[in-house]
C-alpha cells in the first residue's frame, strides 16, 4: 500500500516546518484532518486514498500478467482458476476505474489546485467537498468489501444478464459504485459553482489556466453523465433484489438497453479520465518550455468540445453488440468527430515547445512520455472507430492495449507528471530530479513493453478476458508480463523518490519551475487561506515577468 | 525470436490467415490506418525530440517566451485530420455494409446456439455438431441465439464477430475462401469458463462437407455409443468429466464412477437435505430440471441449464446408459 | 454552459459586488395563486382528455399538457423567469442531454426490434421463429 | 490579456474579519455571492436529478414503444382518481412551498412555518395515498417482474396487511412527535412548540391520506372497472379454458419431464403473428410484470425523493423556528423549494404517463 504521506502524522515529522503557518501546520491532530474543510487537506487525503487504490489495482494487474505467463491450457493446473482469474480482472478494472482514474486528477490534484489557481480561499461548498470525500471513502469500503467478500466476477461493466445470475456480490458492488458516483457528482458540482461564481475580479474566463478549463469541462461531464450511472446501478440492484426484469432477457428485458445505459455514462467517463490529464499536460508543456501555450483558445475550446462530443459517441463500445445498423453507423461517424479536438491538442503542445527554453526535468519528461503514449492511444482509436476493422478488433487485446495507452499512458502518466510538478507546492519539499527522470524512463519503457505486444495479440485474434490462450501467443504474452513487472518497478521508484523527498528533500521555494499561474504566487506549502497577500491576476502564460533568482533557487515575478 | 514473432508462414505479422471474403477488405483498411498513423506519429515524435534537443535550456540560450498563435497552421491541422478521419470512416462503413447486407443467394443456413460454455451448430439437414463445419467458396449464414447470457461469435481468420445477446437473434454471414481449420472464440465475457468456450471451424470442400453432414446426422445404434455421441454433441462435455479421452474436469460433477452412488442434495423444490441415488431418475431430473435438485457442492444456480425440449427422453436414457458404462476412475482434482 | 454565457454571470456578479443591494424578488400572492389554479385546471384537462380515444396522438397530447404544466412550475414557482439566464441554460441543456440519451437508445431499439424473440417459449424446439427474417436492413 | 488587475486586498481583509455575519461563510465576499453560488449549485443538482430520472423514462419509453398493449392493459390496474388527487395535493404543496419562499424573503416567520408545515402535510397525504395504492396492488399480486402474479378472474386476494406494514413507520413517528409536542408543552418552550406543531400535523396528515385513499379506492371497487375485472375485460375473448392454461404456464408449473409433446406443441401452436396480439400474451411476468417494475421504480424513486424532501423541510422548520431567515439569507428555503418543485415536476409527467393510458 503506497501511503505516500501520512497526513495525520506528517506535521509531526517536520518540526522545523512547524514555525511557519501553512495548511499542513495550521492545526494538528487527527480531527483537524478528519473534519477539515480546507480544500488542500481534502485534496491530500484524496491523494492518499487514490494512490492506495492504485497500488491495489496494480497488484491485481500484476496477478493477471503473471497468470498469463503460461498458456494455461489445463485450467485446473493453472496458477489461478478460471473463476479466480475472472474475479481478479473484474477487481482490477473496477478498482482502477472507479477508485483510481476517475477521482485521481479531479478529486486529488483538482481539489488542491483549483481554488489556488483561481485565486479564491476555498471551493464554493467546503462542507460538500468534505462530504464528497467521505462518500468516496464509504463507496470504497463498500465496494472493496463486496469485492473481497465473495468475489465479484462480472467484469467492471456489469453486463446483464450475466451480472443478474452471477453469484458474486453484485448488489453491494453496484451500491458502492452508486455512492462513488455521488461523490464524483458533488465534486463536479462544487467545481462548476466555484469557477462560475467565485472568480476574483480580474480572473476572466480566458485568464484561467488551461488546467481549470479541463477540470471545468470534466465537471460538466461528471454532473451530466454520472446520474445515469447511478440509476443504472440502482436498477441493476433492483434487478437482483426484486427481479424487475428491465435488463433481464428471461423476463423480456433488454440487455442491449443496459449497455446503452451503462455506456451513456461510461463513455463520457473516459473523458472524465483524460480531460484533466490533458489540462495538466498543457500546464507542464508551457511552464517547462518557459513559453506561452500555443493556441490557448483552441485548447480551451477543444476541452469543452471534447466534453460535449463525448456524449455522442457511447455507441462505439457496442458496434458488435447487435445495435441497429443506422445507430452503429451514426455512432461511428460521431466517433471520428471527437478525434479531431484531441489531435489539435497534441499539435498545440508540440507547437508550445517550438522556440521555447525547455527544462528537461521530471515533470517535463513525464509530459513528453504522455505525448508519445497518448498519440499511440489516440491513433489506435482510429482502428476501433472504423466499423469494419472494429468487427475484427472488438473485445480483443487490441482494445485492451488501446485503452491502456489512453488511460494509463495518458491519465496515469499525466497524473504522475502533475504530481511531480506540484509536489513542491503540496509538500514544500523538492524531490531528487534524477530519481524522478529515472522513474519516468523505466515506466516509459516498461509500459511500451507491456502494451505494444498486446496490439499484435489483438490483431492476431486473442480475445480479452481469457484466462488461457493458444500456445503461439505465449511469446507476446511473456513480453507483456516482463513489461508489466518493469512498469511495477518504475512506479516503485517514483514512489520512493517522492517518499525520500518528504524526509530528506530540500525545502521547496515558492516557484521552483517558473510558472506564471497563481499557485506559484503563494508560499510552498500554501498558507491556510491560500494567499497571505492577494495575488495579482494576470495572463497565466505570460512569462515575460518571470525571472530566476539564483540566490533563492526560485523564480519570481517582476513587479 | 523474430521468426516466432512472425508466427506461421502464411500469416502476416499482424493477422491470421485471410480465410473469408471479408478478410482482404478489413486487412486493407487496417494497413491503411497503420500507414496513416505512422505518418502522423513519426513527425510528432520527431518534432518532439528535435525541439527537446534544440531548444533545451542551456547557458547562453534564451528562447522565445511569447505564446505563438498561427491561424493558418491551426486551421490546417484541424481540417486535414478531419478529411483523413472522414476517409477512414467511409472505408469502415463500406466494409461494414458488406458484412451487414443480405448475403448472396444459396447460403448455407446454420443455426448457432451458444450456451455456457459450449457451441452447438445445427445444419440444414438437422445434423448437429459442437464444431462448426462450413463449405468453402459458398456463403454461410449464421442464425445465432444464446440460451443464457451474452456470448460472442468470433472467428479471427474470417474477421467476423457478432455478439450473441439472449432474447433475440443475431445474424452473420461470410464466404470462407480458404480450406483449413480455424479457431472460433467466444468474444463476450460469459462467466467462469469463458476462456474455454472455444470451438474449431472446419472449412471443407463441398464433398467433404456433404460427407460430414451425412455422418453427423446418424446417431449410433448402440445405446451406450449413442450416449457418448450425445455427450460430445449436446454440450455435456464442456462441464462434465467422463474419462481420460473425454474432457478435462470441468465445473460440473464427474460422470465417472458416479453411477449408483448416493448423491447429497442441497437445494430445490423437493430435495433439501435429502440424498438420492445416481440412477436413471436422478439423471433425468438433473438434465431436464436441474433447479429442482442441486447436488451438494454444485449449488450455483444457472450453471446447469434445463435441456427440456432439446433432448428427447430416449436421448436422456442413452446418456444415462453411457454414464452407467463408465468405469470408476478418479477424475483430476477439481480445484 | 458555454464560455460566453458564463462570462455574463461573472459580469453580473461583478456588478453585484459593488453595491450591497437586495437580490430577493418576492412573488406576489396573486401570481402564486393564479399559477396554482392554472395548474389544477390543466390537471383536470389532462384527466378529461384521457377519456377520449385519440389513438397515437393521446400520449403526445398528455405530454404536451404536462409540458405546459412543467413550464408553469419552472417559470413561476421556481421563478426561473426572474433568475439568471445561466440557470435557465443549465436546466434546458439538461433536457438536451436527456433527449440525446432517449433519442439514441430508442432509435436503436426500434432498429433491432424485428430480431427480438418476444416469446421464448417458441424456441423450445430450437426452430427459430424468425429464420426468414432478412439481415437487419 | 496583459493588463493585470489586483485584488483589492484591503477590502478582502475587511470582509473576512469584521463584516462577516454568522450566516455568511468565510470564503464568500458577500451575501449575494453566497446566494448565487448556492442557487447555481442547486440548479446543477436538479440537472443531475433530471438525468437520474431520465434512465427510468428511457426504460418506460423503450417498453411502451415495444409493447403498447401491455401498458394499456396494466394502466387499468392504476386508480386514476388516486393519481389525480395526488397530483392536486402535490401541486398544492408546490404552491405552499413557493409561498414559504416568499415569506422567508419578507421575514414573515409565522407564515413561513405555516407554509412549510402545509408542504410537509401535503407530502404526508401524498405518501398516505401512495401507501393505499401500493398495498392494494400487492394484495392483488401486482408485483414487479418475476414476482408478478398473473391476474385471473376471481382469484383470491392476499390477506397480508401490507397497508398496516406501510403505516408502522408513520405511526412510530406520530407517537414520537406527539411526545415531543407534550415535552415542548410541558417545558413551555416556544421554539420547540413551533417545531413540534407542524410535525404532529404532518404525521396525522399521513393517516388522512390513507383514509382518503381508502375511500376513493373503495369507490372504485364498487364501480365496474375493478382491477380484476379489468383483467377480465381484456380477457373477454378468451374461454375459461384458455385462461386456465395461462395460469398453468405462467405460475411455474411442475416440470413435465416428458415435456416436449405437451407443452411445446401448445406453445408452438401460438404463431408469431398471434404472440404480438395483446391479450393472450400480456398478463405474464415478462409483460405486465415489466410494466409494474417500471411503475414501482418510477413511483418508488419519486416517493424516496418526497421522503428526502420531507427531511429537509423539517430542517427548514427548525431553522425558521430560530428566526434564521431574512431577505439576505433565505437561500436554504429557496433551494429546498427548487428541489421540491422538481419533485412536483417529475410527478407532473409520471401521472399521465402511468395512469392515463388509454
Amino acid at each position: 500500500m503506497s501511503v505516500v504521506t501520512n497526513p495525520v502524522t506528517m506535521p509531526a515529522t517536520h518540526p522545523e516546518a512547524g514555525k511557519e503557518d501553512n495548511y499542513l501546520t495550521h492545526s494538528s491532530g487527527f480531527l483537524s484532518w478528519a473534519l477539515t474543510l480546507d480544500h488542500k487537506r481534502i485534496g491530500m487525503m484524496y491523494l492518499v486514498g487514490v494512490m492506495s487504490a492504485f497500488a491495489l489495482g496494480g497488484v491485481l494487474a500484476l496477478m493477471i500478467r503473471l497468470h498469463l505467463w503460461t498458456p494455461n491450457l489445463e485450467p485446473n493446473q493453472a496458477w489461478l482458476l478460471n473463476k479466480t482469474y475472472n474475479q481478479v480482472f473484474t477487481l482490477h478494472g473496477a478498482v482502477m476505474v472507479f477508485l483510481f482514474i476517475i477521482p485521481s486528477i479531479p478529486a486529488a490534484l483538482g481539489n488542491f489546485l483549483l481554488p489556488i489557481m483561481l485565486g479564491t480561499k476555498d471551493v464554493a461548498f467546503p462542507r460538500l467537498n468534505l462530504g464528497s470525500f467521505y462518500l468516496w471513502i464509504a463507496g470504497a469500503i463498500f465496494f472493496l468489501f463486496s469485492l473481497f467478500a465473495t468475489g465479484l466476477d462480472t467484469g467492471w461493466t456489469f453486463y446483464t444478464p450475466y451480472s443478474i445470475e452471477s453469484q458474486g456480490p453484485v448488489i453491494a458492488a453496484t451500491l458502492g459504485v452508486f455512492i462513488l458516483g455521488f461523490s464524483s457528482i458533488f465534486t463536479g458540482l462544487n467545481f462548476i459553482v466555484t469557477i462560475n461564481t467565485m472568480r476574483p475580479p480580474g480572473m476572466t474566463w480566458f485568464r484561467m489556466p488551461l488546467f481549470l478549463w479541463a477540470v471545468y469541462s470534466t465537471s460538466i461531464i461528471q454532473v451530466l453523465a454520472t446520474p445515469v450511472l447511478g440509476i443504472t446501478m440502482l436498477l441493476l440492484a433492483a434487478e437482483k433484489l426484486l427481479g424487475i426484469g428491465i435488463f433481464d432477457s428471461r423476463l423480456n428485458g433488454d440487455p442491449i438497453a443496459f449497455q446503452h445505459f451503462f455506456w451513456f455514462y461510461s463513455h463520457p467517463a473516459v473523458y472524465i479520465m483524460i480531460l484533466p490529464a490533458m489540462g495538466i499536460i498543457s500546464e507542464l508543456m508551457s511552464v517547462h518550455s518557459h513559453k506561452g501555450i500555443f493556441g490557448y483558445r483552441m485548447i480551451a475550446y477543444s476541452s469543452v468540445a471534447i466534453a460535449l462530443f463525448g456524449f455522442l459517441v457511447w455507441g462505439h463500445h457496442m458496434f458488435t453488440s447487435g445495435m441497429a445498423d443506422v445507430t452503429t453507423i451514426v455512432f461511428s461517424a460521431l466517433t471520428f468527430t471527437v478525434s479531431i479536438p484531441s489531435a489539435i491538442k497534441v499539435f498545440n503542445w508540440i507547437g508550445t515547445m517550438y522556440q521555447g527554453t525547455i527544462s528537461l526535468n521530471t515533470p517535463m519528461v513525464y509530459a513528453l512520455a504522455f505525448i508519445f503514449l497518448f498519440t499511440i492511444g489516440g491513433l489506435t482509436g482510429l482502428f476501433l472507430g472504423a466499423l469494419s476493422t472494429d468487427m475484427h478488433l472488438h473485445a480483443t487485446y487490441f482494445v485492451i492495449a488501446h485503452f491502456h495507452y489512453v488511460m494509463m499512458g495518458g491519465t496515469l502518466i499525466a497524473f504522475l507528471g502533475g504530481l511531480f510538478h506540484w509536489w513542491p507546492k503540496m509538500t514544500g519539499k523538492m524531490f531528487n530530479d534524477f530519481g524522478g527522470i529515472l522513474s519516468a524512463s523505466i515506466i516509459f519503457v516498461g509500459f511500451n513493453l507491456t502494451f505494444l505486444p498486446q496490439f499484435v495479440l489483438g490483431t492476431r485474434g486473442m480475445p480479452r478476458r481469457y484466462a488461457s490462450y493458444k500456445p503461439e501467443f505465449q511469446l507476446l504474452h511473456q513480453l507483456s508480463t516482463i513489461g508489466a513487472l518493469m512498469l511495477g518497478v518504475g512506479l516503485l521508484v517514483a514512489l520512493l523518490v517522492l517518499l525520500h523527498s518528504l524526509f530528506y528533500g530540500s525545502k521547496a521555494p515558492k516557484n521552483p519551475w517558473g510558472g506564471a499561474t497563481l499557485e506559484w504566487e503563494c508560499s510552498s506549502p500554501p498558507p491556510h487561506d491560500n494567499f497571505s497577500t492577494a495575488p495579482t491576476v494576470g495572463d497565466p502564460y505570460d512569462f515575460s515577468k518571470i525571472e530566476f533568482d539564483p540566490k533563492t533557487g526560485s523564480y519570481f515575478k517582476k513587479k | 525470436m523474430i521468426p516466432t514473432l512472425f508466427a506461421d508462414i502464411n500469416e502476416t505479422f499482424w493477422f491470421p490467415k485471410q480465410a473469408s471474403n471479408f478478410a482482404p477488405d478489413v486487412d486493407f483498411l487496417y494497413n491503411a490506418i497503420v500507414y496513416i498513423s505512422v505518418a502522423f506519429f513519426v513527425p510528432i515524435v520527431a518534432a518532439m525530440i528535435y525541439f527537446t534537443v534544440k531548444y533545451r535550456e542551456r547557458p547562453g540560450y534564451k528562447g522565445s517566451i511569447e505564446a505563438l498563435h498561427n491561424t493558418t497552421i491551426e486551421v490546417l491541422w484541424s481540417v486535414i485530420p478531419t478529411f483523413i478521419a472522414g476517409w477512414i470512416f467511409w472505408q469502415g462503413l463500406l466494409g461494414y455494409l458488406d458484412m451487414q447486407s443480405p448475403p448472396p443467394a444459396g447460403t448455407e443456413d446454420i443455426k448457432v446456439i451458444a450456451k455456457k460454455w459450449s457451441w452447438n451448430f445445427k445444419y440444414p439437414n438437422g445434423a448437429e455438431s459442437p464444431e462448426l463445419h462450413v463449405p468453402v467458396g459458398r456463403p454461410s449464414k449464421m442464425i445465432m441465439r444464446s440460451e443464457d447470457v451474452n456470448h460472442g461469435f468470433y472467428v479471427p481468420a474470417f474477421r467476423v464477430k457478432r455478439d450473441i445477446i439472449p432474447g433475440r437473434f443475431h445474424y452473420s454471414w461470410f464466404t470462407p475462401t480458404l480450406e483449413g481449420t480455424y479457431d472460433l472464440f467466444c468474444s463476450e465475457y460469459c462467466g467462469d469458463n469463458h476462456s474455454t468456450m472455444n470451438a474449431k471451424v472446419f472449412v471443407e470442400s463441398e464433398e467433404a462437407y456433404a460427407k460430414f453432414l451425412a455422418e453427423a446426422i446418424k446417431e449410433p445404434e448402440d445405446i451406450v455409443e449413442r450416449g457418448k455421441w450425445l455427450y460430445e454433441r449436446k454440450g455435456c462435455k464442456t462441464c462434465h468429466y467422463a474419462g481420460k479421452e473425454g474432457s478435462a474436469a470441468g465445473p460440473g460433477p464427474s460422470y465417472n464412477g458416479s453411477w449408483g452412488k448416493p448423491v447429497p442434495l442441497v437445494k430445490g423444490a423437493d430435495a433439501s437435505g435429502k440424498e438420492t441415488l445416481f440412477d436413471e431418475e436422478y439423471v433425468l431430473n438433473s438434465i431436464m430440471d436441474p433447479d429442482r435438485q442441486r447436488r451438494k457442492g454444485y449449488e450455483g444456480a444457472g450453471n446447469m441449464q434445463s435441456y427440456k425440449g432439446q433432448l428427447k427422453i430416449e436421448q436422456v436414457e442413452a446418456l444415462a446408459a453411457f454414464m452407467k458404462s463408465l468405469e470408476s476412475e478418479t477424475p483430476p482434482a477439481k480445484k | 454552459m458555454s464560455a460566453p454565457t458564463a462570462d455574463h454571470t461573472n459580469d453580473s456578479h461583478d456588478h453585484g459586488h459593488g453595491h450591497d443591494g437586495e437580490f430577493s424578488h418576492p412573488m406576489p400572492i396573486w401570481m402564486l395563486l393564479s399559477v396554482f389554479f392554472a395548474l389544477l385546471l390543466l390537471t383536470v384537462a389532462t384527466v378529461y382528455q384521457s377519456t377520449f380515444s385519440l389513438g397515437n396522438l393521446e400520449v403526445w397530447m398528455s405530454l404536451a399538457i404536462a409540458t405546459v404544466k412543467a413550464g408553469l412550475v419552472i417559470a413561476f414557482f421556481m421563478h426561473l423567469l426572474w433568475d439568471k439566464p445561466l440557470n435557465a441554460i443549465i436546466i434546458f441543456s439538461s433536457l438536451i442531454f436527456v433527449a440525446l440519451f432517449l433519442g439514441f437508445t430508442m432509435m436503436d431499439a426500434q432498429g433491432y426490434r424485428e430480431n427480438l424473440i418476444m416469446n421464448p417459449a417458441l424456441l423450445e424446439d430450437s426452430q427459430p421463429a424468425a429464420v426468414n427474417v432478412e439481415l437487419s436492413k | 490579456m496583459t493588463t493585470a488587475v489586483a485584488l483589492a486586498p484591503a477590502d478582502q481583509e475587511h470582509d473576512a474579519h469584521h463584516e462577516h455575519p454568522a450566516w455568511l461563510a468565510h470564503h464568500f465576499d458577500d451575501a449575494e455571492q453566497q446566494f448565487d453560488a448556492g442557487k447555481l449549485g442547486m440548479w446543477i443538482f436538479l440537472v443531475t436529478e433530471i438525468l437520474f430520472f431520465s434512465g427510468m423514462f428511457c426504460a418506460y419509453a423503450l417498453y411502451r414503444n415495444r409493447n403498447p398493449e401491455v401498458f394499456e392493459f396494466c394502466s387499468t390496474f392504476l386508480n386514476e382518481k388516486l393519481g389525480a388527487i395526488n397530483t392536486g395535493v402535490l401541486l398544492f404543496s408546490s404552491l405552499t412551498m413557493a409561498w414559504a419562499v416568499r415569506a422567508s424573503q419578507l421575514k414573515q416567520t409565522k407564515t413561513l412555518i405555516g407554509m412549510l408545515g402545509a408542504t410537509l402535510g401535503c407530502a404526508a397525504i401524498f405518501l398516505g395515498v401512495k401507501a393505499v395504492e401500493y398495498s392494494h396492488k400487492w394484495s392483488l399480486g401486482l408485483f414487479p417482474g418475476k414476482y408478478y402474479v398473473s391476474q385471473i378472474e376471481g382469484a383470491p386476494h392476499s390477506t397480508v396487511p401490507y397497508l398496516w406494514y406501510l403505516s408502522i413507520p408513520a405511526l412510530i413517528l406520530l407517537v414520537g412527535f406527539v411526545l415531543y409536542y407534550v415535552y415542548a408543552f410541558v417545558a413551555a418552550s416556544k421554539f420547540h412548540l413551533r417545531v413540534a406543531g407542524p410535525l404532529v400535523v404532518a404525521a396525522l396528515c399521513f393517516f388522512g391520506g390513507v383514509k382518503l385513499g381508502q375511500v376513493l379506492e373503495a369507490e372504485e371497487s364498487h364501480g365496474d372497472s375493478h382491477a380484476a375485472a379489468g383483467a377480465d375485460a381484456h380477457g373477454h375473448e378468451h374461454s375459461d379454458h384458455d385462461g386456465h392454461d395461462h395460469e398453468k404456464t405462467a405460475s411455474a408449473p411442475p416440470v413435465n419431464l416428458l415435456g416436449e409433446p405437451e407443452v411445446v406443441t401448445h406453445d408452438v401452436a401460438v404463431s408469431p403473428a398471434e404472440t404480438s396480439t395483446p391479450d393472450s400474451n400480456v398478463n405474464q411476468k415478462g409483460m405486465a410484470g415489466l410494466f409494474f417494475s417500471i411503475y414501482y421504480c418510477m413511483t418508488g424513486v419519486h416517493a424516496f425523493h418526497i421522503l428526502g424532501g420531507m427531511g429537509v423541510i423539517t430542517w427548514l422548520i427548525v431553522k425558521s423556528a430560530r428566526f434564521e431567515f431574512h431577505s439576505k439569507y433565505y437561500g436554504p428555503v429557496d433551494n429546498v423549494g427548487l428541489y421540491w418543485h422538481l419533485v412536483d415536476f417529475i410527478w407532473i409527467y409520471l401521472f399521465p404517463l402511468l395512469y392515463l393510458i388509454t
